[in-house]
């Protein structure tokens, strides 16, 4: 089994136009900058990008945004310091917002890869991002419905991989990274560094049977 | 290697364990993530024939399950479903019973083997409870396994001991899961689930259509 | 350091930022899982008196955040909610989100301190959109907190710039959570959100109640 | 902040009589054979004991069956070889007993950590464990709505931990272990190793917030 591949361009070559691909990464650290720029140069178009965030400056998902690839974003905070491309989009009705709060977007996204049909929170009840969702009140407390979420294709950034696909992360790096691996048909990793060994089995905190394929990318911007 | 059976009229040959387990292991491709369910199935993997890179899961929390460790040297925490020791295999990964089971519901094992009391034509299975209601139930994780995995295969004796089928029309034990088997394995047949019911896949040599049919309840297609 | 506001004939004393988030690190008692809110809220970790260890929580995966690194010392994959550079503090522990949002949801934070752009008297929370339409929303972890952590602080000031009243009724925004809110910090005063309304806990030194009731749509209790 | 005990007798001291308390481990990896000893010795009865397998042998939760402290087990496979005790008490009818999927049980032990009212799942559909429980079509699939399980305490089994309460595990012996820390009021862990020193925070399978105390015991019998 090996599920390495040589560069980003092979990684990402299965995108097709239309597809759905999370992104892992919260604020800029776990962002794979490599696939994203791969993808871009890649070309597929009218993506559906579910991250936590939508971009900032001029780098990550706005690069995706200002080229005018995405039609719609899943996302919890879509507007941080910086995020004008997104803003700009938006504004001007090109691209398509749903806004999760954080952690319902990181449960639906485990629960599709979890094999679960839905999930009932008290997060966001008796609000605006509830509207439309079934609620229930249990023991006196109020619950949405939630549904999973998947993708077609999950774009991650880990800090060390193995022919397996197995993954290690550094530091605060996990975020969304490895439940969008799980719930991703086919999900590419771009690691700091690839191992010529198997990774610790204690060490791994992704592993390898929810990835399809790894590329080593040792920059960091 | 067989034996030789007599029921029902008919006269069957019959595949020892070790030879059943070596023809399942025959249909496990090169990098598969293969579930063994507990009992017979766990001997599976010894049979897979070299040069296939099979990846075993174990719902105790182990991805890449390998051989038994010599004597002497087993690790009291390294343990598969079936509660014997283990090792981990080049690749392997350990993580905790939530994630295992996501693993498993969430369609990202290729394979599980099971063994059954019962399978249905309309690929119902019943491998968890009799109806005797002296023994209490134990489920384990054959539930989450079938409704997760896409391929499930069954690895049983054709018949009970006393002689009775265990391929129905219809389960009379109580279910594991609905529509869930793909192929079943038993000592005198390979059989796939069709949407018309068990069709023939192979039989064991000396093993005629009819011998076998005297010996299931449900109707085998060809 | 205090500033003094002229607002609805009232003549107001406002503590600063900083003494604010120094008011409100008061109330973090020694052992406490504590999630600071980005913006204001995360400068109350800085002012949480000697001898106390607090652990804090940053949504993105980390529990156990220690204090900023020296510059040119900064881990890039090492940040905080806020998307501040951050450090590891002795007993840290790092993970994904789903579990991080776990710890918050399932109750085992103790106290989370926000920013708001309202608080009602029942307790409701708006601090995720206000009415512009021209804004895309932005919710992140905020109605996760709220629903999970027993006692939210909120931390702000008193009014809007123009002078409106932050402390309603009613909150007139898309609420991040009903009936949520603990405790009120101000500029002005503090106040605890009891079944009656707000409950003034103390108010700034130079402040009578009278005043601040002038600047607040909701009653006033002591 | 110090969450050690000295001895395993303080660590299991505050559990009362007709108490829910989770039990870690599978099979006989990751059980806290010590804590639950203390517990038989510490004399709390009318138990209701969450866990995969109701003990076997004269060992572990077997010997609180035995000695008839367990009023219900909540578990997936109570009939292993040599649950002698288990089946002695059901026969009897001195003990209650549900059995629940295996998965399903972990899921459910993590949403009462996770602070969801309940999930879809598959698990289970059309099947005797889910008659009287609410079920739903999704897209020609069905589903189970399944509660979260909570319990007042869990007695657990680690490797390492240090004093803010983190723990790590050796090979299959995590288990049950990290979701049971998560769902329970007070959670007591027994650890083969108290380390002197943080452990590695990339480390960590279960922080320290979920876990109020850490007692070293060594043996593993």
């Amino acid at each position: 089994m090996d599920k390495t591949v040589t560069d980003l361009e092979s990684a990402v070559a299965p995108i097709p136009d239309g597809a759905s691909v999370m992104i892992g990464g919260f604020g800029s650290s776990g962002i794979p900058f490599g696939l994203i720029d791969a993808l871009l140069a890649q070309g597929a178009t009218g993506l559906t990008v579910i991250s936590n965030n939508a971009g900032a400056g001029e780098t990550g998902i706005a690069k995706l945004l200002k080229a005018g690839r995405v039609a719609k974003v899943i996302c919890s905070y879509p507007r941080s310091p910086g995020s004008i491309w997104f803003e700009k989009r938006y504004e001007a009705g090109e691209v398509a917002l749903e806004v999760v709060p954080q952690g319902t977007l990181a449960e639906r996204i485990r629960a599709a890869g979890a094999g679960l049909g839905g999930f009932l929170t008290p997060t966001g009840y008796g609000t605006l991002l509830a509207e439309g969702k079934e609620t229930r009140i249990i023991d006196g407390r109020g619950y949405v419905l939630e549904a999973p979420l998947p993708a077609d294709f999950a774009l991650l950034r880990a800090d060390r991989g193995d022919r397996w696909g197995n993954l290690s992360f550094h530091a605060t790096a996990r975020n969304f990274n490895p439940v969008m691996a799980m719930a991703s048909k086919h999900a590419v990793a771009e690691v700091r560094q690839l191992s010529d060994t198997p990774l610790d089995p204690e060490r791994v905190v992704t592993p390898g049977i929810f990835v399809q394929s790894v590329v080593e990318y040792g920059v960091r911007p | 290697m067989t034996t030789v059976l007599n029921l029902n009229g008919a006269r069957l040959t019959a595949l020892e364990d070790a030879e059943l387990a070596a023809r399942v292991a025959q249909d496990i491709p090169d990098g598969a993530y293969v579930n063994l369910g507990i009992g017979k199935p766990t001997h599976v993997s010894a049979y897979v024939p070299e040069g296939r890179e099979v990846i075993y899961h174990s719902e105790n929390g182990i991805l890449g399950v390998g051989p038994t460790p010599p004597e002497g040297e087993e690790d009291l925490e390294l343990i598969d479903a079936s509660k014997r020791y283990v090792t981990a295999a080049p690749g392997a990964a350990y993580f905790e019973h939530s994630d295992s089971f996501a693993m498993m519901r969430g369609g990202h094992i290729d394979i599980a083997v099971l063994g059954a009391y019962q399978v249905a034509e309309t690929g119902d299975l019943a491998n968890w409870a009799t109806l005797d209601e002296k023994f209490p139930p134990a489920v384990g994780g054959a539930m989450d396994l079938v409704v997760g995995v896409p391929r499930i295969l069954v690895m049983m004796r054709h018949v009970n001991h006393d002689g009775t089928p265990k391929l129905l029309k219809r389960c009379t034990y109580p279910l594991t899961g609905l529509g869930v088997v793909s192929r079943v394995y038993t000592d005198l047949a390979v059989l796939d689930v069709t949407p018309g019911g068990f069709r023939v896949v192979e039989l064991t040599k000396g093993n005629s259509l009819e011998d076998v049919q005297a010996v299931t309840e449900a109707k085998l297609l060809t």
